[in-house]
Formats: structure tokens, C-alpha cells, sequence
């Protein structure tokens, strides 16, 4: 079931902000098709890591390659572009357009329709019935109209994924998806996760080691900027380090 | 000790921007008490805490301080009236070095601690004072917000989750502080996820749900009460 | 789905409503010249079209430009000097104008768009009163004298401009064309990617658009449109001149969108007739126009930030909720 | 006669001079300038009418009250400030916490309003301000004659700038400002009356630009529209130095009045737009500016 | 029944000059009152149509002005407009005219252009030209010795002009100019100006601007010491009230050309009198230039029978100019009035009897000299 092919191989990033070094010499690599858990305390540098990969920071050091070129010194869109797409970890909509042009404004680039100002918007209706099966897979439906910033938090996470999944990404990065959901909505989306995650790669952060233990195949725990294990679940979760660093000793 | 309580809050309604968080919170504190609010994310524990000290403004209801209304006062007055505020997001300068991080807040009033004791207290502090605010650590970033408050002499204290992200030594050591402030008669008001640290130092629980005050226990029943807890916590 | 449903339902009502009302807006447009005095309704006309391409960028975009007098007022040399000098048919003059002012757009919004909000502001409007300089000192631009006396000649080489109805008729027709140009920039593919990256950038980058190339072309295109307007002025009043570059030419087109309403269609060119209006209805009066205008652009941002038409359609979008 | 790259030394060192002498306006407007937007978060476009105010307000109470320039030097920056006051109060107030351009746009309207009515009362041309009379008269600096009024603008200017740096930087009022650049709400919850705080700051900023209004006066006249024609310049200034670095807008201020005075001498067609230009490759090099923070 | 001749009316003329800016004490306001002295002494009609005054301050811009002027002739029917201060509005104004077809009369401009190059059928130049600037004041310079010549050029039309003419006088006089640099209209600090032309070994600085700007020019030159070496300062364009307004302490010794000075004869003091009596202060050339100027159109409506255009201006180009203003005035083909221009030194404090005794007369410089033929002019209407 597991590949073992890296489709994202990330060697000795290192990020300093001003003499303050928040990833350290950090090396990862994420596998073809699997879902793999980042991990760690907070500060360890777990949103500091996704941003160095999708380029909205440039490392200090090290270097990134995605399929198999070096994205190490693009720009963010351009990492985009090539299939590699992010999920925010404060939710990221556009608040005053309707759920259903959210999408749409997803779709729009890779369906070759974004910078055409001679045509009318009508013409994005081709997009429709692509941008309505996303929101159906995210069960948003019924809210398809509704002013995205109408939607409650639970749902403006997964009109995020919805967009995500519009870019059709070989790889997903997703910072923290269930922060701020109830129980149900996690349930939900770790069955969207599973789902979309079945031709694709999914690079998570995440708190709720549940999920973690369910969903992930593979799991980097990072600390203090640095990796301090990495493997399966199981395998980290019974690294008294971690144990220490991060689940604490109250965590059976 | 007397039985009126020092600080008293009678449904409060509090609002951001149109959205309605806090729904009719009541809530007592009497002088020298340590209180904890328990409550899942977003349950309202540090909009209370934000509505009572007036950093949020859109609020109805009634907080009181002894005989004074709270709500009529600008926020720095709230502040001069003898309560102290730790955020959650601990609220370090990073303009400012540690030392002057530590002597911003003016004093409110007398027997507050020294900067010596504060030292004694927290040598870290000591050692990275003339250090930029936001160059310490988490948990150092957490001390300076603790210590900043202690000095100015505030009565009461409102903590917003002083233990979040915190090596277990240092939530130890936060612990015996608090502990100590009590014995010399200070009055706490904590919002706290971690119980076995609550459960250290407090004297009181409320249970926060929704924005809504749903239950209120002594501190020595919160085992018994684990069950319950668990329900409303989803823990 | 009952959302869905309402608002579709919605459609159609609003549509006939518009269209009719410019269908009674073209038909006064057009017998205006036979009421008023053209000179008069052609400045509108222009500082309208000038409003409108601001706008676009501030009101679609969310970048205020405070320096888009450069473009107005550079468009204008640029004309003028081909018209006078090169001898060019007015239209094609006014074109060049156009292009002129985009080509300026692409060198300024290169260097501005690097920033957002009031840097942006600040930016654009330095770099414009560098552009202002240079204006002062080129010697095609004839410094203080400005380029003077810039004939109406034919348009096509047929129709003479020198009759005020012809030239008030052209006017109207570069207003409406980019008034139409406007329009469909907004309601377009590239429109929708322009909102987007209004709401949240970051997330439009994400998403795998090159925000900055977005911005650089709606910036361009809007210093284009300035350009048209600028172009037609220099043909109406026969004069370019270095107050259509300076940095209180920049304020006005503000002012103007501001007190018609940003984001809305229609609100510029509400607030350019008006603010032209007022200018020339004080010219006469013993009362300084610049005060007036500081104190209309104070009770604006204080009170009424939505602006004229803004408010009127928000007070419209309300009402139904209410009655509902 | 001695030379540098063909120009004669005196000349050299004299448009030196004269751009240190420009370099103290800027240097105190906008320093002014980054007081208040540091705090406030507000590009006071009043800023160039206060300076005009300020010398106004001088050239008033000299003609009317009789008042000499020395008193001048205090109570025009009271008067300013104390008119600042009322704006931040009424007006400035309002708009904390919307966009910034607001204020921006507030403070354009504001302008407009002062420039325009002074225009319409005293017209566009510049009224003479005599130098008191212990600074009239020239030094002789061998390469020229250094008008001893404007030596003292210097000499004011810097003193005033080092103080106000001093202040901020360096006392517990400072602290107070700079913390509640970061965090105006949580300083206003240690207890810190934030709001007046505010205030002062903007009559004290306002106050500045009204100082230099009032040492400039007696140099450029005192006209309605000298500070408009000033204030953009300023604010390429600001951008250069960084926005809201104190610092970054003194010695901007400065290094900038030298540079365009050089100008004069090697290229003077550019001098009006060197400072633009400059400011053109800051942005495309350093886009926070020179001692700006990246956000 | 001759009001028939008089289109709508009424004879509408407008003044139209600077009345708040850098040139507002040239002319400005008290223009208007020097026009409506001129209305009042012609008895308020012409032809039985009453003659109306209006006026408009163009704030020194060509576009404010060309566009007021258009609305005047477009919708205020006025038929001819004066005074014209500044010459990139006079040029603007006059080529707008010449297109209307309506008359102009400038008093406050000095390019030669506006009767060379540009020159209008309809357009008129009274009261100085740059020509007689140079020759004038110029002139007497290069008398006295000043043979290096920098100039300090108000950067538009009329610097150029003006610049130019002087330029020309002094070479033609074996004189050499040794550098020049241009500054913006009402320009505040002209101190680094001043250290370039004194580092360029200059002996003369030619102030090529006027108003305000050539005032603070002058003091800010004291400030620097840049006269105490001997190079002398020639204010090319300077009136009587620009030296009211800088005092005879830092004016004295000043040399200017006018063309006209209050206290020069009866007739001129009994002028100056009333003028003071309306407006506080003297007149000079350019405000007693305007009274003429509406004094000659009138007349030459009169001649005309009639305010039509061609006809009016065919009377002006054939009458002789005879009023307050001077005695031998006339009218070349390219529209330049010439008459003879004074110059004048100003006097020392200790000179002085009174508040406006200021003017000490050095020569006459009878018309034809002071100014251009109109075969030299370049002006197209004189082929
Ligand atoms: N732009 C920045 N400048 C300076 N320091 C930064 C910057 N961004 C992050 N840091 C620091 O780097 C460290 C790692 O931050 P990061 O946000 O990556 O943590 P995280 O692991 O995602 O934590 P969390 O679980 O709280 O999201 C932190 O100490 C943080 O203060
Ligand atoms: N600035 C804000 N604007 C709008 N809504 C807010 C804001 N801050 C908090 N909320 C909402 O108010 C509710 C209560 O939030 P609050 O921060 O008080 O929760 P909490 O109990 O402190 O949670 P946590 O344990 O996560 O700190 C939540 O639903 C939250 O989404
Ligand atoms: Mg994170
Ligand atoms: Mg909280």
C-alpha cells in the first residue's frame, strides 16, 4: 500500500530569523501516496516547515525537491502551479465571495480561465458542475450561495479543502484541518482526508493524535526546530523523548 | 475573609462584533480565592476574562469590583482599580528588552514584588534581561508575562492559560508560585486546560459551556467529578 | 437550496432596473450638449472616465493609487504633443495617449505593487510627483507653459472637432467605450481573480496565481483608462498642463470615488459630476474651492464611507431584509 | 582654486551646507511624521499644513500681538499641538481600527482645509519673516558665507531630533510608546491611559512639524502652500528611512538633503527628483526601507 | 439706437490676472479698480451700451486661465480680455482669442512672443516687453562694467523671453554670459542658485524672474554675502510695488526700467492720487497699463461704431495711445504699443521724503529703442 518512492524530499532546511533558528537542519522525505503526520510541540516549527516548503518563506539553508526538481528557490505560486498546494492554519476563504465562487476561483487557473478580461462572467459557468462535486464532497451543498464568511468555522475548513481539491494537487499540505472542529466534522474530514488522500500525497500537521494514530502512515515528530523521531505511530509514541517532549508523561 | 465576594460578575452578554459569545455569565470571586474556568476551545474562557478586564468593549450585564462598576471604566482604569491580566498570547514587546518589558506596567498600587524578588523568583529572567522581549523563550516569554504583573501590586490576577506550552519543570515552578501568591493573600482568577496543574491550585472550578456558566464545584470535588467532565469536555 | 433559489430569483428583477435606468441615463447623455454647456459636460465626461479607472484599482483591486494623476495628466502630454507636434488625428492621438499612460502604469506598478496599503499609497504617490518633475523640466512638455493651443482637428480626418457637439459627442463615445471596458474587466475571469486576491492574498497565491502579475495588469489597465481620459481632456481644452500630473490632481480623482462611492459602477462618475460641479459653480463665488473640498472629503470619511451611490444601495440592499 | 571632479571646492562645499540646511526639515518633519505613524498607524497628510501653521502662527503673533520670534519658538508648536489635539480627539479617533487609508484620506481633507483657507485669507504669496536680530548677519567660512540664522537651524534641528530620539528611546514615556506601537490594547490593560497617550502623540508630532514651520520661517516665508509643496518630499523620506523608524527618518532626513545638495552641483536638472529616485531603488533593494523592519 | 452695433447689449471686458499668487502685487485686484477708473473717466457707456467689468484670478496657470477665458466667451459673452499677468497665460490666452476671434490686451506679460512668433491679429501688448527689460535695465549694466553675465531664469516663457533678450543685448554689447540655471515658479529658497552663479565667477547676476521671486532672490543674496564681492544684481523685471514690498534698505541702488512712475509730473501724481484714494497704494506701470488699455478699447470701440471684432481691432492698430499712461504711445502692425520707457535707480532710506518717493529717473529711453520693429519681430502678420 505504501510506496516508497519520495515525492517531496526536503535536506538540512534550516531557518534562522534573525539569529533566532526555528528549523534545524531539519531533513524529510514523504512518500508517494501516503499520508504523513508533522508533529511536535508549539513552536517547534511545524508551520515554519510547511511554509519553507511551499516557499512562502526561503530557507536559510538546504534544499527542497518536489517530483523530482528542485523547488528550493521558486515562489510560491510557482510551487503551486506544479502541484503542490497548502491549507492554512488560520482558515483561508475569501470571506465576501459565495461558496460556490470560491471554488471557482480555484478552478479557474488550472481550467485556463483566469486572465481573460474580455470575457463575460458567464463564461466561468462551464466550471460549475466541477466546483458543485467538490463542495458536495465536503457536504457544503446545501450552503453552495451562502457568503463564505456566513459559514461557521467547522465549515469554512472544509470549503478550504474544497478549494484545495479544486487545484487537483499531487501533494496536500494540511496545517492543523481539524483545528476548531467539533466531533462529527473530524470524523468527516478524516474520511474526506482518507478519500482524496487515495491518489494523492498528504503531508499533515496535526494535535489530535487520535486522528494522527488513525489516518497517518507515517509520523515526523519535530522539536525545538530539529527532528526528534520519526516512523510509524507506534514507533513514536513509544520514544520516551517524545514522550517527554510532547505527549507528557500523563499521555497513556 | 469575608463572604461578599471581591469580584462579581451577573450575566454577562458579551459580543464580537455581531457575533454573541458570552450569554449571561455569572461568576464570584472572593478575595484571596484562587478560581479556574474549565471549558472546551472556544467555550468563552478568555472572552470572559477579556469582557471582565474591558479589553473587549461590547458587553452588557454587571462587573462589579467590591462597590465599583466595572463596566462604565475605560480599560486602563480597570486596570488602576487593581486587577492584572496575563493574556494568552502572553503579549511580550519585542521593542523592548526584558527589563523593560518587566517594568512597563505602571504600578497600581503598593506591595507589589520588588524587581529583586522578581530576580530571586525567575533568575532567568535575571540572567537575559537586557535581552530583547521576544528573544526569549516560550516558557521565559511566560515568566516575564507572569512577573510584569506581580510587580505592579494588582489585587486580583487573571491568568489565560499560563501553562500553555510549557516544559512540565516550568509549569511545576509556575505552580508553587501561585501557590505562594495565595498564602499572601492574592486573588486569582485562571482559565486552565491542564487539570492536574488546576487541580494544584485552585480553590473553586467553573465549567464553562457555550458561553454559559453550567457548573461550579470546590476544588477538592473535581476528581468525584472527572465523569462529568469528561462528557462536557470532550476530553 | 432555498438560498440557492432566492437568489437567483433576484437576477432578472435587478437587470430590468438597470437597464432602464441607462437606457433614461444614455438618452440624457446624449441631449445633454443641447442644455448645458458642452465644454462644461465634457470635463465631466473625461474627470468621470478618469474616476472610473481609479476604481477600478481601489474599489476591485483594493490598492489606492494616490498617484494617478501621473497618468491622467502625463496622458494628456503625450497626446497633445502628438496631436500639435506630430500632427496625428485626434483620435489616434488620444490612443497614444493611452498607450503612453499604460506604459507608465507597467514602470510605476512595477515598483509600487511591491507594498500594499498606505505604502502603496505613499509609494505611487511619490513616484508621480517624480513624474511631475520630469514634466517640469522635459522640454516637450513646455514646463510652466504647458503645451498650449492643441488643435481639435478632424476626427478620421473627416469630422471637424472644432464644432462642440461633434467633439461632445466623441467624448461621449470614449467615456462610454471605457465606462463598457471597465465593466467587463470587472465581471470577468480575470475580475474574479482580482476579487479573490482582494479577500485574501495570500490564499490566492496558494491557489497557484502569480498575484503580482494580476495586480501589474489591473494596474496597467486602469493607468490605460486614466490615459483615455487624460487624452480626451487634452483634445476638449485644447491644453496639457503640468495641474493634471500634480499630486492634487491624484487627491481629486480620490475625492471623487470616494464621495460617489468606492466599488460601485456608477458612484465615480456620480462624485466627478459633482465635484466638477462644485468647483465650477464656486469658481465665481468668493468661497475657496479647496476648503469646501477638504471639508466635503472630512464629512466622507467620517460619516459616510460608503459614499453616495454606496449608501444608497446599501440603504436598498436593507430594505427588502426589513420587509421580508 | 581648487577642484573636485571639476567643480570648485567652495561651490562643493557650499551646496553641502545648504542640503544639511534643507536636511534639518526634513530630518524634523519627518521624524514628526514616523512619531505618528509608528503609533497611530496614521500618514498625517496634515503634516505640511501644520508646519505651515506653525510658521503662521509665528508671522501671526508677530504682526498682531507683537510677539518676538523667541516666544515664537514655544507657543507656536503649543498653539499647533494644542490644535492637533482637537483633530486626534474629534476626528482621528473615529478611525483607529478601519483601514488606515482613512486616515490618510482624513488627513488629505484636513490639508486641504488649512492650505485653502490661508490661501483665501492671505493669498498664495509669501509673507517676509525677518531672523530675530541676535541671528542676523553671515559668518565667513572661507569657501562662503554661512548665514548664521540658518547655522542655528541646523544646530536646532539636530538638537531637536537627538532629544526626540532620546525620549522615545530611552525614557519610561518611550517605553510606553513603543509598546503600544506593538499592542496598543494590552498597554491600555497595564493601566496606561493609551488613548491620551495617543493624543499627546499627535500634538506632539504636530508640534514638531509646527517648530520647523516656525525655523523655517524667516528662510522661505511664510506662505500658505510651503508645506504641501514640502510634504511629498517628506514622504519619499519616510519610505526611504523605513516607516516608522525614528532613526531611519532623522538620518534619512539628513543624508538625503546632502545627497540632493550634491546634486545640485553634478547634475542640478536632477536635483528635484533625486531623492525619488532614490527612493526607487530602496524599494526595488530594501522594500521596508533602509531601517525599516520587515513585516 | 447705435447700441444696435453692440452685440447683446452690453460691452463686457474682462480682467483676468494673478490675485493671490507670486504676482498678485503686480497687478492683481487693484487692476480691476484701475479698469473700472478707466470705464468711469470714458462716462460708463460706450455707444449708449453700458460697459461692464468682470474679472477672475487664473492663479498663475494657463489652464485656469484658458479655460475661464472660454467660458467667458462662450456663456458670459464678454468681448475682450486685459491685463493677461504672466506670460504662459498671456500666450495661452491670446492663441485662444486669435481662434474665437476676440481681442486681448496684455499689461502683465512680457514675452516679445505674444508680438513675434505667436502674435494675433486681435492680441495687443501694452506697458513692457522683455526687449525693452534688457535694453533698459540691461543696458545700464553693461554700462557700468558688467560684462559676465549669470542668469537665474524663472523657468518658463517669460524667463526664456527674457532671459534670451538679455542674453543678446549684453554679447552684442562685447559682454559674456557665463552660465544660467532655471527655477520653478515661485521657488522659496534660491540659496543654492545663488552659491552656483557666484562660484561662476559672474559679475552680474541676471535675475530673469519677476514678483516675489525676484525679491526673495534679492534678499536671500544679502543673506549670503553674494554682493559683498562686488557682483551687482540686475532684477530685469522689477515694479515699484515689489520694492515697496522689499524696502528701500535691502532695494537701494536697485536699477529697473517702467514705463511709468507717479512722480514723474502733475498729471501722473494727480493719477496716482485718486488710485491711492481706491486701492492704498500706488500704481504702477502695469496697473496705470491696464487703465490704458481699457481707455483705448473703448475709444476704439467708439471709432468702430461698433464692437465687432476685426473692425475694433482694425481701430486699435490706427489710433495714436494719448492718456494717463503716456502721450506718444503707438501701435505697430504685429500689435506692440510702443512709447518711451524710464530707467530708474532706487533711492537710499536716507533719500527718501516719503512712504512711496522711491525712484530716482536715470534716463529716458525713447520708444523705438526700448522696443522691437515689428519687421524684426518674426511676427507673421508684419510680412
Ligand atoms: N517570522 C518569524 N520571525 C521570527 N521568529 C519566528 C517567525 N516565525 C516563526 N518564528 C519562531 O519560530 C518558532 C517555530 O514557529 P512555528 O510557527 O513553526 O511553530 P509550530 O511548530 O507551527 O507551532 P504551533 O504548534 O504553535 O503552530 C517559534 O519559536 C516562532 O516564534
Ligand atoms: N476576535 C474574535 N472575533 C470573533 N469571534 C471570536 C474572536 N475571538 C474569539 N471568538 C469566538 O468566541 C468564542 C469564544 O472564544 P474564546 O477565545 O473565549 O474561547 P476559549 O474558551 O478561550 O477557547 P480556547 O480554549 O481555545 O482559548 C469562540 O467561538 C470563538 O470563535
Ligand atoms: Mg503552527
Ligand atoms: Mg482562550
Amino acid at each position: 500500500m505504501v510506496s516508497t518512492q519520495p515525492i517531496l524530499s526536503a535536506t538540512g532546511l534550516t531557518m534562522e530569523f534573525r539569529g533566532f533558528v526555528a528549523v534545524k537542519d531539519v531533513t524529510l522525505s514523504v512518500n508517494e501516496g501516503t499520508i504523513h503526520a508533522l508533529i511536535g510541540p508549539n513552536g517547534a516549527g511545524k508551520t515554519t516547515v510547511f511554509n519553507l516548503l511551499t516557499k512562502f518563506l526561503t530557507p536559510t539553508r538546504g534544499q527542497i525537491v518536489f517530483r523530482g526538481s528542485d523547488i528550493t528557490g521558486m515562489r510560491p505560486a510557482e510551487v503551486a502551479r506544479l502541484g503542490l498546494v497548502r491549507s492554512f492554519q488560520i482558515s483561508a476563504v475569501f470571506p465576501h465571495l459565495s461558496v460556490l465562487d470560491n471554488v471557482r476561483v480555484a478552478l479557474q487557473r488550472p481550467k485556463g480561465l483566469a486572465t481573460q478580461f474580455w470575457l463575460p462572467f458567464s463564461s466561468l459557468s462551464v466550471l460549475d458542475e466541477r466546483a458543485m462535486e467538490l463542495i458536495d464532497a465536503v457536504n457544503l451543498s446545501a450552503y453552495a450561495h451562502l457568503t463564505a464568511s456566513e459559514l461557521s468555522y467547522g465549515r469554512k475548513r472544509a470549503l478550504e479543502i474544497a478549494t484545495t481539491l479544486a487545484l487537483d494537487p499531487a501533494m496536500l499540505l494540511l496545517d492543523e484541518p481539524m483545528a476548531g472542529m467539533g466531533h462529527e466534522d473530524i470524523g468527516r474530514i478524516a474520511d474526506l482526508i482518507r478519500r482524496v488522500a487515495k491518489n494523492r500525497t498528504v503531508l499533515m500537521v496535526e494535535h489530535n493524535l487520535n486522528v494522527v494514530a488513525d489516518l497517518c502512515d507515517r509520523v515526523t515528530v519535530l522539536a525545538r526546530g530539529e527532528i526528534l523521531s520519526d516512523g510509524s505511530y507506534a514507533t513514536v509514541s513509544a520514544d520516551p523523548r517524545v514522550r517527554e517532549a510532547y505527549m507528557g508523561t500523563e499521555h497513556e | 475573609m469575608s463572604n461578599a465576594p471581591l469580584l462579581e460578575v451577573r450575566g454577562l452578554n458579551a459580543w464580537y462584533g455581531e457575533s454573541h459569545v458570552l450569554h449571561g455569565v455569572d461568576l464570584d470571586i472572593r478575595e484571596g480565592e484562587t478560581v479556574t474556568l474549565l471549558g472546551r476551545n472556544g467555550a468563552g474562557k478568555t472572552t470572559t476574562l477579556r469582557a471582565i478586564m474591558g479589553i473587549l468593549r461590547r458587553r452588557e450585564g454587571v462587573i462589579r469590583l467590591r462597590d465599583k462598576d466595572l463596566l462604565a471604566l475605560p480599560l486602563h482604569k480597570v486596570a488602576q482599580a487593581g486587577i492584572g491580566y496575563v493574556p494568552e498570547e502572553r503579549g511580550i514587546f519585542a521593542s523592548l528588552t526584558v527589563a523593560e518589558n518587566l517594568t512597563l506596567p505602571p504600578n497600581v498600587s503598593d506591595g507589589g514584588m520588588s524587581i529583586d524578588e522578581i530576580y530571586t523568583l525567575f533568575p532567568n529572567l535575571h540572567e537575559r534581561r537586557s535581552s530583547q522581549g521576544t528573544k526569549l523563550s516560550g516558557g521565559e516569554q511566560q515568566m516575564l508575562a507572569i512577573a510584569r504583573i506581580l510587580r505592579t501590586g494588582a489585587k486580583i490576577i487573571l491568568l489565560d492559560e499560563p501553562t500553555e506550552g510549557l516544559a512540565p519543570v516550568i509549569v511545576q515552578r509556575i505552580g508553587d508560585v501561585l501557590i505562594a501568591l495565595k498564602e499572601r493573600g492574592m486573588t486569582i482568577l485562571l482559565v486552565e486546560q491542564n487539570f492536574r496543574f488546576a487541580r494544584k491550585v485552585a480553590d473553586r472550578f467553573y465549567l464553562m459551556e457555550d458561553g454559559r456558566m453550567v457548573n461550579s464545584f470546590p476544588g477538592h470535588e473535581l476528581d468525584a467529578r472527572m465523569d462529568e467532565l469528561h462528557e462536557v469536555l470532550g476530553v | 437550496m432555498a438560498v440557492g433559489t432566492q437568489y437567483l430569483a433576484e437576477q432578472p428583477r435587478l437587470r430590468t432596473t438597470s437597464f432602464v435606468l441607462g437606457g433614461v441615463a444614455l438618452a440624457a447623455l446624449l441631449a445633454a450638449p443641447f442644455f448645458f454647456y458642452p465644454i462644461f459636460l465634457m470635463s465631466i465626461l473625461c474627470f468621470a472616465l478618469f474616476a472610473c479607472a481609479f476604481n477600478l484599482l481601489i474599489g476591485y483591486v483594493g490598492l489606492l493609487s494616490f498617484g494617478h494623476a501621473a497618468f491622467f495628466g502625463g496622458a494628456a502630454y503625450f497626446t497633445a504633443h502628438a496631436v500639435k507636434v506630430w500632427g496625428w488625428e485626434p483620435l489616434s492621438g488620444i490612443l497614444l495617449g493611452a498607450a503612453g499612460a499604460a506604459g507608465m502604469g507597467l514602470i510605476i506598478g512595477f515598483l509600487a505593487i511591491r507594498r500594499q496599503g498606505i505604502y502603496f499609497a505613499m509609494i505611487t504617490l511619490a513616484l508621480s510627483q517624480m513624474f511631475a518633475f520630469i514634466c517640469l523640466q522635459a522640454p516637450f512638455t513646455h514646463g510652466e507653459d504647458g503645451i498650449q493651443g492643441v488643435p481639435r482637428g478632424h476626427l478620421l480626418g473627416i469630422i471637424d472637432l472644432n464644432q462642440p457637439h461633434a467633439m461632445y459627442y466623441l467624448t461621449l463615445a470614449i467615456f462610454l467605450f471605457g465606462l463598457f471596458a471597465i465593466w467587463r474587466i470587472v465581471n470577468s475571469p480575470f475580475g474574479n481573480i482580482l476579487k479573490a486576491i482582494r479577500e485574501n492574498e495570500r490564499r490566492a497565491i496558494s491557489l497557484g496565481y502569480r498575484v503580482d502579475r494580476y495586480k501589474l495588469g489591473a494596474f496597467v489597465m486602469s493607468a490605460a483608462l486614466a490615459g483615455l481620459a487624460g487624452g480626451t481632456k487634452a483634445i476638449v481644452f485644447q491644453f496639457a498642463t503640468l495641474t493634471d500630473v500634480q499630486w492634487q490632481m491624484s487627491g481629486e480623482v480620490i475625492l471623487m470615488t470616494l464621495l460617489g462611492g468606492i466599488g460601485t459602477m456608477i458612484g465615480p462618475i456620480v462624485g466627478a459630476g459633482l465635484v466638477i460641479a462644485l468647483q465650477n459653480y464656486l469658481a465665481s463665488s468668493q468661497f475657496p474651492v479647496t476648503v469646501l473640498i477638504g471639508i466635503i472629503f472630512v464629512i466622507c470619511v467620517l460619516l459616510f464611507r460608503r459614499g453616495i451611490v454606496g449608501e444608497i444601495l446599501e440603504f436598498m440592499k436593507r430594505k427588502p431584509k426589513g420587509t421580508a | 582654486m581648487s577642484t573636485i571632479f571639476g567643480i570648485p571646492t567652495p561651490a562643493l562645499y557650499g551646496q553641502i551646507l545648504i542640503g544639511l540646511i534643507n536636511g534639518s526639515f526634513y530630518a524634523m518633519l519627518s521624524l514628526g511624521l514616523a512619531v505618528i505613524f509608528g503609533l497611530l498607524r496614521v500618514i498625517n497628510f496634515t503634516h505640511g499644513a501644520q508646519y505651515m501653521l506653525g510658521a503662521f502662527a509665528a508671522y501671526l503673533l508677530l504682526t498682531y500681538a507683537g510677539i518676538s520670534y523667541w516666544p515664537s519658538l514655544v507657543l507656536a508648536p503649543l498653539l499647533v499641538g494644542a490644535v492637533a489635539i482637537v483633530i486626534e480627539r474629534f476626528m482621528l479617533r473615529r478611525l483607529y481600527g478601519l483601514d488606515p487609508l482613512y486616515g490618510l484620506l482624513l488627513t488629505f481633507g484636513l490639508a486641504l482645509i488649512f492650505e485653502g483657507a490661508f490661501r483665501h485669507w492671505f493669498g498664495a504669496a509669501g509673507k517676509p519673516y525677518a531672523p530675530p536680530a541676535q541671528l542676523t548677519g553671515a559668518l565667513n567660512l572661507g569657501f562662503m558665507f554661512m548665514p548664521i540664522y540658518r547655522g542655528w537651524v541646523v544646530a536646532a534641528s539636530l538638537f531637536v531630533c537627538l532629544g526626540t530620539w532620546l525620549l522615545i528611546e530611552k525614557t519610561r514615556l518611550g517605553a510606553y510608546l513603543r509598546a503600544a506601537t506593538e499592542n496598543a490594547t494590552l498597554v491600555q490593560a497595564f493601566g496606561v491611559n493609551v488613548p491620551l497617550l495617543l493624543t499627546l502623540t499627535y500634538g506632539l508630532g504636530a508640534a514638531l512639524a509646527a517648530l520647523a514651520g516656525v525655523l523655517a520661517a524667516p528662510i522661505y516665508q511664510v506662505s500658505p502652500l510651503m508645506g504641501s509643496n514640502l510634504i511629498i518630499v517628506v514622504f519619499a523620506v519616510v519610505v526611504v528611512g523605513g516607516m516608522g523608524s525614528i532613526l531611519g527618518a532623522i538620518v534619512t532626513g539628513y543624508v538625503l538633503g546632502v545627497l540632493e545638495g550634491l546634486t545640485k552641483v553634478f547634475y542640478p536638472e536632477a536635483s528635484s527628483i533625486v531623492i525619488f529616485v532614490i527612493m526607487a531603488i530602496v524599494l526595488l533593494v530594501r522594500p521596508a526601507g533602509l531601517f525599516g523592519r520587515e513585516e | 439706437a447705435y447700441a444696435q452695433q453692440i452685440s447683446d447689449g452690453v460691452v463686457k471686458i474682462g480682467i483676468l490676472n494673478d490675485q493671490s499668487g507670486v504676482y498678485a502685487d503686480f497687478g492683481g485686484k487693484s487692476s480691476v479698480e484701475a479698469a473700472r477708473m478707466a470705464v468711469e473717466d470714458f462716462g460708463g457707456k460706450v455707444l449708449g451700451a453700458p460697459v461692464e467689468i468682470v474679472n477672475a484670478d487664473h492663479q498663475n496657470k494657463p489652464d485656469v486661465a484658458s479655460s475661464i477665458a472660454r467660458q467667458w466667451y462662450d456663456t458670459e459673452k464678454v468681448d475682450s480680455i486685459m491685463e493677461l499677468t504672466t506670460s504662459s497665460v498671456a500666450l495661452a490666452v491670446q492663441g485662444l482669442s486669435k481662434e474665437k476671434k476676440k481681442i486681448t490686451m496684455t499689461t502683465g506679460a512680457a514675452t516679445t512672443d505674444l508680438t513675434g512668433k505667436q502674435c494675433s491679429p486681435y492680441g495687443f501688448h501694452w506697458a513692457y516687453d522683455t526687449h525693452a527689460l534688457a535694453v533698459g535695465t540691461g543696458g545700464a549694466l553693461v554700462e557700468n562694467g558688467g560684462n559676465k553675465w549669470f542668469f537665474l531664469t524663472a523657468d518658463y516663457a517669460f524667463g526664456y523671453s527674457l532671459e534670451e533678450q538679455t542674453s543678446k543685448f549684453v554679447k552684442s554689447k562685447g559682454g559674456q554670459v557665463v552660465g544660467s540655471v532655471r527655477h520653478p515658479l515661485a521657488a522659496t529658497d534660491y540659496s543654492s542658485f545663488l552659491l552656483q552663479a557666484q562660484s561662476s565667477g559672474a559679475n552680474v547676476i541676471g535675475l530673469a524672474n519677476a514678483g516675489l521671486d525676484t525679491a526673495n532672490a534679492i534678499k536671500q543674496a544679502a543673506e549670503f554675502g553674494i554682493t559683498q564681492d562686488g557682483t551687482r544684481l540686475a532684477a530685469l523685471l522689477f515694479t515699484l510695488a515689489e520694492v515697496k514690498g522689499l524696502g528701500l534698505q535691502a532695494a537701494q541702488g536697485l536699477t529697473l526700467t517702467e514705463g511709468w512712475y507717479w512722480d514723474q509730473n502733475d498729471e501722473n501724481r494727480a493719477f496716482a492720487k485718486r488710485f491711492q484714494a481706491k486701492t492704498g497704494k500706488m500704481p504702477n506701470m502695469i496697473h496705470v497699463g491696464t487703465y490704458s488699455t481699457v481707455m483705448q478699447y473703448l475709444k476704439a470701440v467708439q471709432k468702430a461704431g461698433t464692437d465687432e471684432t476685426e473692425a475694433v481691432a482694425k481701430a486699435l492698430h490706427e489710433m495714436p495711445v494719448q492718456d494717463a499712461f503716456t502721450k506718444n504711445g503707438k501701435v505697430l502692425p504685429n500689435g506692440r504699443m510702443v512709447y518711451d520707457m524710464y530707467l530708474f535707480q532706487v533711492k537710499k532710506p536716507e533719500e527718501s521724503k516719503g512712504e512711496w518717493d522711491m525712484y530716482k529717473q536715470l534716463a529716458t529711453i525713447p520708444g523705438d529703442q526700448a522696443y522691437m520693429k515689428a519687421s524684426e519681430s518674426g511676427c507673421q502678420l508684419t510680412q
